[in-house]
């Protein structure tokens, strides 16, 4: 009957509600913001498995998810979150925008996880790129400055603003894309997980993987932004947030299958329905979660954007501060990360 | 009443005789509303009406002229009893004018015209012709808001008129004219009538417009409308209005009337 | 032709040949008024819906029996049922409907009462009409997500942004129902209101608005597709616990897990509380309005 | 009050106090018809809007002077200013609006002719209406996003697929106008219509549909809005070289850089298109409407 | 005409010469359309009503007799001249017939009640009154679309009697009335206004009701208006519609208006 499959309440929260309740911090709640989605399964596995609220003992976490960056930008600059997991081109389009007062990234989150797939009935190699129709998400973001450099470096020229030229850029929403894809509308698409694992399970082939385009197959996918009003008024909040996303991100290492199936619990929580295994596993295994921003490919990205005709060149200094990161890294007997220059001074 | 039949009768009573009248009402009966609060308006009607007869129907206010009229005119059904109109669908003048507020006085002739398969390029000139009739040569471009209360009520008939069909009804046309206008209409109607052969079945209030224009005046009683009584007027054509025929008939039908009326008590 | 066309046999017969279609239709509609039975009233009222129904259903079922695509592009009706026995089993299928119902009720009655006022303005003052009138028409046709970012940044992620979507939704166009409503009363009764002794608030009151019903009824459903619209909109921005999962939402998460039996019962959820706000709520009130003032004489 | 609210002086001293509001908007709206000079018109047709044009900038550059949040949030009127100068020497500015107009225009009007005959049959047919009416409100309210998957499966990322979530918003909104419309004619109209002798098509022609005009006029604008929305929604999901960059995909492009003052100009040239067409479609059409009936006895 | 005038007929010439009529129309042109293709349609009226006085307009179908009354209403501007009411704002009644579809017969009475200050507890008995009066008890809950044509007009009646303003402005309130229920309201209108020292500005087309109701018949004469001539009636009240004198004096002015009508050729 009606409801007879409904979970357990206290099943589905969060397992820990605070530890012994020794400290209190500044702010009696703090707002965190995600995306349901395998990029940002630090948010996901840290707060099912209740690690941040470990961290923040009474200050309670208030989870907001979204389902693309420029409303989780919008929300920060309202003040509706506090802390949030996000991409580097709405991360650096935030910050350039406000002319650096909105937010600050404070640390990394995860790297990988975007891949080119094709329609292996068009495409079986790069040469056969020309004339073809490859989707990325939005003008402008990450995927898309990815594929147009790329492009660019194979001597394939492209429009960056209307995506017409060798290669026809179209850009269309994550969720359309494998529709796009089993319509013929793409043959082929450069976009992140679990996007890519599905339309690998539509019959689409893994051309490239971006990560061995970058040194040490490592290029930021996911930071943690701050509004730097919050950073101000509640850095032991903030200092406790990254305690718990360090934590995550080692109990994630130590435990993949563990934190995997968490993550997954956390999606089918936020949207209802779990990923299937066949686009869960390759996907999953394909992000490496880290607390190192890798602030050096966050300035190639932007300068690869720049190139490319999407951007106008950006004074990213000072979007760094990874103060509170590398104390939190010290503590835990961890080597400190690196701003690549773009530091607070 | 003399017997001074004109040819043309002889010739609708033969018509009537054989069976064929252009309007037949047989036992009628109308009411409004659901079963239990139903008005009951028309009870046991039975009616014909030769083809080429002029017939006026008089009654009190709200005794069921005009959803008589609607009937024969095929806009409402009977609630029992049945209609024929052998000829095909009448025209008819509503009480209310009618015309198309989107359309000019001239177009709402000519949309008659055009639904009545007269040919685009005579159109214009008959409904001009139509409007020179009424009275209203040169208001062919007015529109309706712009054109008085009898005005309208002329256009109304121009119209009805351009309809083409051989049996006429009309609801109280004149009732919002002055004497003189009507007069002259009255001579246009009786003429469009007799040479036209059309059959005409007139509202009017006007106890003196009935005898001055009709060959068989009906008078409906009120709640229900029954047939009260009928008169055969064998005054000849052309009558006046004020003639002393037409006055001391008047005079004998208003005093019906009157007792009509109160035999039904404050309605 | 349900009020018109009621000839007698005898005028049915005159019906040319090259309308008998029409003639045809008409005669369906010629549905006999007076002391209709129950089952009549079944038959006319619940029997054309059921087959159009029945008619969706069957096509579907056949599209999918034959394969015309794969079933996850188009699954069967019976996947999307068990998707809603899922959600029965949930427990969460009357409250996801009921989040967004409410929201979009009480936005739409927010809209009406502040776009009345307004489109009373606008309609009889000359030069508000002049100077807010396009302003009112460019809003209606901007899109809502438009308003999203701006709407986020000031307001936040909570029920107010919500609204204030939902506002810039309705409001315009419930003001330009009624102003077309307004439009169309007949200057007779604002004269006959005039002489009565009409002015100001009276005059809105029991000559504008009574008279402006038939078109701000009108305005007014399309205000509520409006709002609901918009509301549909400013969910998919943002999930947050304060905010409750309602039918937009439900739906985007569907989409995200590409779960097409899932998007399709969000789709026909939606419609339902579309068909039933329009059947329950403006239906009646649109038949009573035209009964009254004689607009309508058969019963439909 | 413009037809009837020109009582001479006389009976205007007796306007009790309590209305002096509205008596004094009733001054205002009273203006003089005949022979209006040119100058008469800019002040009374030029002068409103432009008020209220200097009014909104004069507010929005105070909440910018007045520091009330921080620029990135509430750009200036000067900064978007400047975005727009910048659209205008790249050079894209016609283009990005002519895209979304074309593609707006060109769905509209087959929304139109969709629509039309479809709200004749609904109106007109009673088993239709039972059984498509309530499918039409649902269809009404459901958001184009919805639409925008099933759309692209169906029919790719092109032109019809625009079309299709156009279509989809658009003709529900149409034909339900007409049927509002065709609901508001006065019975007498279709008596008449039918003692002259129009049946089926023909009634439609010269009865129906010039009877309905008002109410269905309405329904058209409210159709261009479902239009021009559904379309922005339909841009917002994909883009793709053959289709050009329209104004909603422009709006978005500026949202994903965060560019607050390429919202704003996004939002300020989506909402001039609308009162655009508003101003130099509808209106005129609509005042000649009103005015051929006598529903509108002074200029406007 | 016999110098046979009444007191209050005296009293009224007392009132004028006091310089205090209840409508004063001095000079008034009225002309419809713009500068170029206007219609001229009242040009340099002048006319005086005396507090408590009856006067008939008569005229051809659209000489401007409504454009008149509305504007002696206030409901529109006159192209230049001045009218002026002191008594305020005059009740009206619109040749067609203007009651409001979404109220019923009874209601659409008691909002004009309601307008003019009367209590609700009173509205509803008041109501059902002036329904009486104009015949028509037991419609109280009738809608306007139920009614027939002459019900309206009466239900129209009983409104503008409703209004209770001291200055009663009527177009062509009986037209679509039998003679009998006429002949009735006539009584009651005359008693009405002796009553309640009503000023009555009275629009019709039947020159003997003109006669029968009016102490000054205005004869309007066509495109453009003007006053044509003006009869003082001084036949001794209560009139019979059927009287010698009523009928004499018609026939009097009946040619009068025959001769203006000729005057300005077919229109
Ligand atoms: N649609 C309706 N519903 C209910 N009652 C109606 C309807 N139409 C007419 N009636 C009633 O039927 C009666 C006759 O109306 P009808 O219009 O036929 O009168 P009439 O003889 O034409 O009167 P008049 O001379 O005043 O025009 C009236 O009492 C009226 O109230
Ligand atoms: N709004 C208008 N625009 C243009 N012409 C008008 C308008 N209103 C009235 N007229 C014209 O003014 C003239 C007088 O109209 P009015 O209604 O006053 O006549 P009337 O004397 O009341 O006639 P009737 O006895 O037929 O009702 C007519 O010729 C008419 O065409
Ligand atoms: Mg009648
Ligand atoms: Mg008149």
């Amino acid at each position: 009957g009606y409801g007879s499959k409904s979970d357990d309440k206290a099943a589905g929260s969060p397992a820990v509600a605070s530890p012994a309740g020794d400290v209190k911090l500044s702010a009696d709640s703090v707002k965190i913001g995600y995306f349901a989605n395998l990029t940002h399964g630090t948010p996901l596995v840290g707060l099912k498995e209740g690690i941040f609220q470990k961290e923040l003992g009474t200050t309670q976490v208030k989870p907001q998810i979204f389902n693309a960056g420029p409303a989780e930008i919008e929300a920060l600059n309202a003040g509706s979150i506090d802390i949030g997991w996000i991409g580097p081109s709405p991360a650096i389009n935030g910050y350039v925008q406000s002319h650096s007062e909105a937010l600050k990234i404070i640390g990394g989150s995860a790297s990988g996880g975007v891949k080119l797939v094709v329609n292996p009935d068009k495409i079986s190699s790069v040469d056969d790129l020309k004339g073809k129709k490859i989707a990325t998400p939005q003008r402008g973001n990450t995927q898309d400055v990815a594929l147009l450099n790329y492009l660019a470096g194979k001597g394939l020229k492209v429009n960056p603003d209307s995506g017409a030229g060798d290669v026809s850029v179209v850009r269309t929403d994550n969720k359309v894309t494998p529709d796009a894809y089993s319509s013929g509308a793409i043959d082929g698409a450069w976009v992140p997980e679990p996007t890519a694992s599905k339309l690998v399970t539509l019959g689409a082939k893994v051309l490239l993987n971006e990560k061995s385009l970058w040194p040490d197959n490592k290029f930021v996918i996911t930071n943690i932004i701050v509004s730097q009003k919050f950073l101000k008024e509640h850095p032991d909040v903030v200092e406790a947030v990254l305690r718990g996303s360090v934590n995550t991100n080692a109990f994630i290492k130590a435990n993949p299958d563990k934190a995997k199936a968490s993550a997954n619990a956390a999606i089918k929580e936020a949207a209802g329905n779990a990923l299937d295994a066949s686009i869960l596993d390759p996907a999953w295994q394909d992000i490496e979660f880290l607390d190192d921003p890798l602030a050096s490919t966050l300035q190639s990205e932007a300068d690869h954007a720049v190139t490319a005709g999407l951007l106008k060149k950006p004074d990213l200094t000072g979007i760094y501060d990874l103060t509170l990161l590398n104390k939190v890294l010290k503590a835990a007997g961890q080597n400190a990360v690196a701003d690549a220059g773009l530091g607070t001074k | 009443m003399s017997p001074a039949l004109t040819t043309s009768e002889d010739a609708l009573d033969d018509g009537a005789l054989a069976g064929s009248p252009a309007v037949r009402i047989s036992h009628v009966h109308k009411s409004f509303g659901r079963a239990g609060a139903a008005t009951h308006v028309l009870d046991d009607i039975t009616l014909d009406v030769a083809p080429g007869e002029f017939v006026t129907l008089l009654g009190a206010s709200g005794c069921g002229k005009s959803t008589l009229l609607n009937l024969v005119a095929g806009l409402d059904k009977p609630s029992s009893g049945t209609i024929e109109v052998p000829g095909g669908r009448p025209s008819l003048m509503f009480q209310e004018h009618a015309l198309f507020p989107w359309l000019t006085a001239g177009k709402n002739i000519e949309l008659a015209l055009r639904l009545n398969g007269v040919p685009r390029p005579e159109r214009r000139a008959e409904a001009e012709r139509l409007l020179e009739l009424v009275r209203l040569g040169g208001s062919y471009g007015k529109r309706v808001h712009e054109l008085s209360g009898g005005m309208r009520q002329r256009v109304a008939m121009a119209r009805a008129l351009a309809q083409g069909s051989s049996v006429l009804l009309m609801d109280e046309p004149f009732a919002a004219l002055d004497a003189i206008t009507r007069d002259v209409l009255h001579d246009e109607i009786t003429r469009i009538w007799a040479a036209q052969k059309l059959t005409v079945l007139f509202v009017t209030h006007n106890v003196r417009e009935a005898v001055r224009l009709a060959q068989r005046v009906v008078l409906l009683s009120s709640r229900p409308g029954r047939v009260a009584r009928e008169w055969q007027i064998d005054l000849p054509q052309p009558r006046r209005i004020e003639s002393a025929g037409v006055a001391d008939l008047s005079i004998e039908i208003t005093e019906e009337l009157r007792g009509e009326i109160r035999r039904h008590g404050k309605h | 032709m349900a009020s018109t066309d009621t000839a007698p046999s005898v005028h049915e017969a005159q019906v040319p040949d090259s309308a008998s279609v029409e003639a045809g239709l008409d005669a369906l509609e010629a549905v006999q008024t007076q002391g209709t039975p129950l089952s009549e009233v079944l038959r006319t009222k619940a029997l054309p819906p059921l087959i159009a129904l029945l008619l969706v259903l069957a096509l579907w079922q056949g599209a999918f029996a034959l394969e015309l695509t794969s079933s996850y592009k188009l699954p069967s009706p019976g996947m999307v049922w068990s998707s809603l026995v899922d959600l029965w089993q949930a427990g969460t299928l009357f409250s996801i409907v009921w989040t967004s119902v409410w929201r979009g009720v009480a936005g739409f009655l927010a809209a009406v009462a502040i776009g009345t006022p307004i489109g009373l303005l606008v309609a009889r003052v000359k030069p508000v009409r002049t100077a807010v009138g396009p302003i009112l028409a460019g809003l209606q046709s901007l899109p809502s997500v438009a308003w999203v970012p701006a709407a986020v940044i000031w307001l936040g992620i909570n029920n107010s942004m919500m609204y204030a979507v939902i506002l810039l939704g309705a409001v315009p166009s419930v003001a330009n129902g009624l102003v077309s409503g307004i439009d169309q009363v007949p200057p007779l009764f604002l004269r006959a209101g005039r002489t009565l002794g009409a002015t100001g608030l009276a005059n809105a009151r029991h000559i504008l608005l009574p008279g402006a019903l038939p078109g701000y009824l009108a305005g007014l459903k399309q205000g509520w597709a409006f709002s609901w619209r918009s509301l549909m909109a400013a969910e998919l921005v943002a999930a947050s616990p304060d905010l409750g999962l309602g039918l937009g939402r439900y739906l985007e998460n569907q989409r995200e897990s590409a779960d097409m039996s899932g998007v399709l019962l969000g789709i026909i959820l939606i419609l339902i509380v579309g068909m039933a706000i329009d059947l329950l709520l403006f239906a009646p009130i649109e038949r009573r309005v035209l009964r009254n003032r004689g607009l309508l004489t058969t019963n439909r």
